[in-house]
Order: C-alpha cells, then structure tokens, then sequence
C-alpha cells in the first residue's frame, strides 16, 4: 500500500483552503490537525459546537479549566475576540448557514458528494453535531484516510454506510489525493509526492474525472 | 419574599420521583450539574429517563457524571446525541436494558427550546433522508427536504452555572453554558447548582444568561471535582 | 352613568391577585398603574415584553436613559435581581407559559372570556404583544372601564370586534365590579363601593350568574 | 487580517440599492440603528421593505427613528407590530401609499430568528383563528391550535448595540437588545452601529450577546440623540 502524505501533510494542505475572515467547524479527530496550519496573517475563527467561536489550541498543563472544552471535551484555549454561547446559537451558527467551512473525518463518500460518518451496522450509534453541519455549512471538505485500514475503498459508488448527508461534501483530501466533488462528479485536482493517478484510481471505487494534468502537492 | 436558595443537593432534588424525566445540562464533563447527579446517585432514584447530550463522559479509565446513574441501572431511558462517550451507557445498550433515543445535536438543543419558547413543532433538513429523520413527516420548502421535530420537556432540569442569586438569575462561564440555559427553560421544576452564589443585585443585569423565570431551585455546589490539570 | 371605582381603586384590587414571587407583564395604560400596590413584602417581578423582567417605575427626571424602556416606550427603571433579553427570550417567556399572570386593557370581552384588545373596524391595526400574551400566560386579568364612553357594554354576549384570544380570560376588574370567568360563564364576584348586581346587569349584555352573596371591594 | 470597523454610517451602507429588504433593530426609540437610518435618509435609497417592531416613534410632537424614511416616501412595505405609534405611517398608510404586514411581535421575533438558525418553519398557538392567522397552516397539537408561521430574513440588518469590536463582537444595554441580536443573525449583510468601539479581546468572551460571525460591519455612531431628560 502506499503511504502518500502524513496526517500532518493533509492537515496542511486542508489549511490551505481557510481564507482570510472564515469561520471553520472542526471534526473530531485527525481535522483538529489543521489548527496548527492557519498562517497567523490570516484571523481565522474555529467554531466548536459546544459553543466556542474562537478556539485557540490545545490547552497545556496547567492552562486546562473544566468548562472550556472543545467538541472532542478535551481542554482547549481561545484567541482574542472569542465569544462563548449555549448550544441553540451554537447550532444556529451552523444550520443558518454562518459558517465558512467544516473539515471532517469520514468512513465513507460516494462520488456525487453523499457522506457517512456517523455509525456503522453494529455499532452503537452516535452522531453529535455532524448532520446539522452537513445541511447547514457550504462548504464541507472530508479529511481522511483513501482507504480502510485493511484496504478497501471509502470512496465509492454509493454509500454501504448509513447516511450522515446527501450531496454535501465539496472537497476530499486524502493521503493519495486531492478530490473536488463537482458536477460532473469527482475530480483528481492533486496528487501527494509520490503517488499516480494509477495509484488513486486503483483503490477508489467511485468514478474519478482526470483532468490531463495534475498538480503535485507541494 | 422570594429565595431560591436551598441549603445543599439533597434537599434541592428530595421530591424527584421514580420514573422522572430529566434534563441534565452539560457537554462531556463541562457544565454539568455534578453535584445533583451525586445527590440523585444517593437518594436512590430509579427508573429514570436522562435528557442530556452525553451519558457522562470518560477520562482515561475512569467515568464521571451521568455514567454513575447507568452503571448503577437507575436509567430506562436516554435522550441524547453522543452516547458512545461512556463504556457504561455501550455496556447497557448492548444488553438491552437501556432504550436510546438519538437526536442530532442541533436538533436536541432546539427542540428543548421549542418546549420552553412554547414553540408547537418546527422543521429542520437536519436528518432528512437518513435513519434519524425516518419515521418523521417531511416537507419540501423551497427545494430542500425538511422534517417535522416536536418539542422537548422534562419534569426537572438539572442544571449548572459559575454564579447564580436568590432570585434564580444565573451566568455561565466559557463553554459551561451549552445546554443549560435551554433545559432551564423547558422543565416543569429547574434546580440550578452553582460554584457561588450572589447577592441580591449582584449580578449586572445585562450579564446574565439565564433570567431567574425559569429557575426555580439555587444550590451552591458541595464538591466541584478538577478533572483536568 | 354608575362612576364606581377610580382607575386607581381597580390597580388595587387587580395587585391583590399577586402573588409573592409572581412575574406579571402589565399592558399599556391603566394596568400600568397596578406597579403602585404591590406590597413590599412581596416578591414581585414585572415584565415588560421588549426585554426587562424587573420593571421599577417610571423613571424620573435625571434617571431616565434612552434604551431602558417600557413596552408603551416610556422610560423606566429596574429593580434589584433584574434581568435584560431579547425579544425571542422575552417572548419565549410569554408564549412558554413562564409568566404567571397578565393584566391587559380591553375593548371587548365575551362572556366566555374572549378577548378583544387589539384593532376595530377602520382603525389602522396593531396588535404588539398581545395575541403572544393570550394564548401564552395562564391567567389573564382584564381591567377596564365597564362601558364604552358613551355608555355601550364592552362586556358582551359574542364579540363584535376583531378578536385576540379565544377563551383566555380569567377575571374582569372594571369601575363596577370583579366578574370570575369560569365554566358556567361569568360570576360576579365582588361589587365596587355604592354599585349593585343590578347596576352592573344594566350596562352588561353578556349573561352573569350571580351568587347569593356578593362582596362589596373595601 | 479582517477588521470590520467602517470609518462612517453612509459608507458602512453604501451598496444598499433601491428595493432592498432591510431589518431594523429597536423598539420604540430604543436600541434604533439611528445613524444608520439617517445616513440611508441621506442616500436617498428608495422602494425599500423596513422590517422592524415600529415604524419610528413619537415624542410629543416630534417623530423620530424609521418616521423620516416613510415621511419621505422611501418605504414600499411595512413588516411589524406595532404602526400605531407615528403619525406619519398611518397618513401613509390610510393614503394607500405603503403597504402593511402586521406580525405579531412574538412571532416576529421568532421568523427572524428562524431564518438566522435554519428553521424551516415553526408553529405557534399565537393568532390561530385570528384576522392576522388567515390563510395560514393551521394543525391541531395536543388539543389546541396551531398555525405555521415561515422565517423572515433581509437583505441588509441595521442593528444598534452599545459596544463593539474590529471583530463584530456586540454588547447590548438595557432593553437596547430587543430585536437586535434576532436580526444580526437574519440578513445577508448586518451593519451594526455602536456608541463605543473596543479593541481586539477588549470584551469578555462571557459577556458577548452577538458573536461577531453574525456582524460584517461595526461603525461609530456619529451622533446620539437623547431624548429623555
């Protein structure tokens, strides 16, 4: 299998689409990633959904209050400007469409922009905040894995996972690929350092779009 | 006159019933009401329904909050959205001697201000189309699919603030607000408890967040455990 | 024409119907005047709908401040333990049932407690808080005049003005009497100093029941 | 690097085109964006819908507020509660010259608030077989009647707030709040004027009442009428 970019790496490259004045949702997990790669010429606000605009980082030892905590309920800080509020304007944010742009983790997209991320068959369900942020935020950018740890697919067809959203991803970066969700369906706009256009198609089992060229990230 | 204040926990949630619906605000280990869940853990109250975003919530190997309640089987019922926090509430449900109720968190925060803003139903796209929307009446407004959701109440909301006074008037600190201000609004009984309390007056008026209408019970905390360094 | 009771007379008897630790919203005009007979060993808090639970008085020469008024506009004060909101929340208090009693003018009121207060026939309509305050706050006191200027009864068999609420009257305080609405219909209650059950059947044209007895208000 | 403070009112509301729908916070003369409304006076923007609780107000014999943009003929559409309170409205209205959408005032502040939040659509007991629940859905909850009422948004918010920041955080004041934070959050573009203008984390996060997300535009009132003596 091939490797292709570090979580770090995709974190970055998902910075990258976090522009000057946006409000950006971030998932549980591998997404909290990208707080690290907002470069500080940019004000930047990260929402989190138990009601923080203006979350900071990680908080270190010492810094940690017990009712400051991000969606994940680990410790966190907030910038300047912040705000704190209860959870209907939180989601007010969200479902109202205020927010820029969410980065999540996914186990499944389809290729016309179906997402699943909330539960599988046999486990038990849960679903937090990610079906209000996939009718309500614009743009939805998925960051995860091309592949399951044992090497199947999670770009497909169409979703074998239950449904989190129709329709509502924009972007998937993975650790092969770049991936925009258009009309036409998926599109491969770059690869990581390393990997083919081969490579990708060889483990996507959705439909992919090549444009002639594509972009190598840098 | 009017005062609010009760002397400790116990006293504050003495009239809890067997079978009680209640709401717990808090989000993971912030904002929640610790004291009270203690005092209900030790009056015994069984056979209840718990309204709360999280069934307690983990740290490292121990379980705190409302994961005290299920591990000691005194839930019928739990309403919430992220339920996978405690090892505890997966035990039960796996075992099928707890009934879960999963609501999309935007969804669970707005219907329980729907209850307490006397709002009679509303509709959200949220779950449209998926498993949690099935089984609700759907509407198309303009070219979106949206579903019907009811309002939520409770016979008691439990709830937390940094600081509240006699008249009930309560202020959240950071994101120790969450769901509290709306739970206090949409149960029949609402028992705050607080790190301080204030004098009458105290409090700028135009900083508080819950007005003392929707509350009806003060209690200053006894123990207010620090989970994080 | 019967005068009965001062206005001053009838904002005593309705502040008789408060109870310690009530919140009540008084409408525009008359209830107003109820603010002066609240005794002070009662905990009382007056709500005003455009976003004040804690209403003082009419602010003074010196204390006024533009953006701390009443719902008719008029400067105010406010009280210790005092709250400032919203118009969602200040109506979430009203329509959520949060609010323990109203005390409202009227135009017209049935025998069956449906009330008129806000438009007539060829007058430019405006309605404020008052259809929120009747379908919201449990017990709603009427205080008006029993009869129109000239002479007409306001306090009729079905309504002839627009209505505002079905069956939300609880008690009518007027310069004759206090009527209960109950299911029977209206009973009266109590008698102003110097008028009779008779007086108030002649200028009433929605049927009364009358018990044995009726209380003259002291 | 975002700074959302605009040097004056007329530039703050320079791209308003005729027609526009615009929402204006204030009740009475209270928590009224009136720098904003005299710079679009000044502008002479016309055909506009003005959503707002009055129409302006009366002071004696003076009108104030929203009155100087209907008495000069700039407004096509009233949405609110409460017209009785100027003059100038109802010559207008009664001359056929404006059009009128009363709401009750609940129900106002809640479409708006609707709109902000993603509601789709909400019922409420208020108006039900009215004159002003005409027309409109009407379903049987528990017993009692219902009728469904649609979110309400703008393509421009004026709102008025006591403090704000470079980032659009906003502090209201007394009941300068009313329908203020409702429309922030309800309006493509939300133009807010404050009386003061603080730094960058000059506020305390607690204490914010509309998130700066819900602001574009922060500008200095430049003058303060006080009314009241």
């Amino acid at each position: 299998m091939i490797a292709g970019m570090s979580e770090k790496d995709m974190a970055r490259r998902a910075a990258m689409e976090i522009r000057d004045g946006f409000c950006v949702n971030l998932g549980i997990g591998m997404p909290t990633l990208v707080l690290d790669f907002v470069p500080s010429d940019k004000t930047v606000f990260f929402h989190t959904e138990n009601g923080l605009l203006g979350m900071g980082g990680f908080a270190r030892k010492g810094e940690a209050h017990p009712d400051l905590v991000d969606a994940a309920k680990q410790p966190v800080t907030y910038v300047k400007g912040a705000s704190f509020f209860p959870s209907d304007v939180s989601f007010a944010m969200i479902r109202g469409g205020h927010i820029d742009l969410a980065i999540m983790g996914a186990y499944q997209v389809s290729g016309n922009g179906d997402l699943a991320n909330w539960t599988a068959q046999g486990m038990m369900p849960s679903v937090g905040g990610a079906m209000d942020i996939v009718v309500g935020i614009g743009k939805i950018i998925v960051m995860m894995m091309h592949t399951t740890k044992d090497g199947r697919p999670k770009i497909v067809k169409s979703l074998t996972y239950p449904v989190t959203g129709f329709r509502c991803v924009s972007m998937i970066i993975t650790n092969l690929c770049v991936l925009e969700v258009t009309e036409k369906g998926l599109v491969l706009k770059e690869l990581a350092p390393g990997v083919s256009a081969k490579d990708v198609l060889a483990c996507t089992e959705a439909d992919i779009v090549m444009p002639k060229e594509q972009k190598t990230i840098s | 006159m009017v005062n609010k204040i009760y002397r400790e926990s116990l006293e504050a949630i003495r009239d809890v019933k067997d079978g009680a619906v209640i709401m717990f605000g808090g989000f993971g280990l912030s904002g929640i009401p610790q004291n009270l869940i203690r005092a209900l853990y030790e009056q015994g109250t069984r056979d209840i329904t718990v309204i709360s975003n999280n069934p307690g919530s983990r740290l490292g190997d121990t379980e705190y909050g409302l994961a005290i309640l299920f591990k000691a089987g005194r839930v019928r019922k739990f309403i919430g959205s992220f339920p996978t926090a405690t090892k505890s509430f997966k035990e039960l449900y796996e075992q099928g001697k707890v009934e879960l109720e999963l609501v999309p968190q935007g969804t669970l925060a707005e219907r329980i201000r729907a209850k307490g803003a006397g709002i009679g139903g509303f509709y959200v796209r949220t779950g449209a189309g998926t498993l949690l929307g099935s089984g609700k009446e759907t509407r198309t407004i303009q070219g979106a699919r949206y579903i019907l959701e009811q309002p939520l109440g409770a016979d008691f909301a439990f709830v937390k603030a940094y600081r509240g006074d006699v008249y009930g008037n309560l202020v959240y600190r950071y994101t120790g607000a969450n769901f509290n201000p709306l739970m206090a609004m949409a149960a029949d009984i609402t028992v705050a408890e607080v790190e301080e309390v204030a004098g009458a007056g105290d409090i700028d008026p135009n900083t508080i967040h819950t007005p003392g209408i929707f509350v009806d019970r003060v209690v200053k905390g006894e123990r207010y455990d620090r989970w994080y360094e």
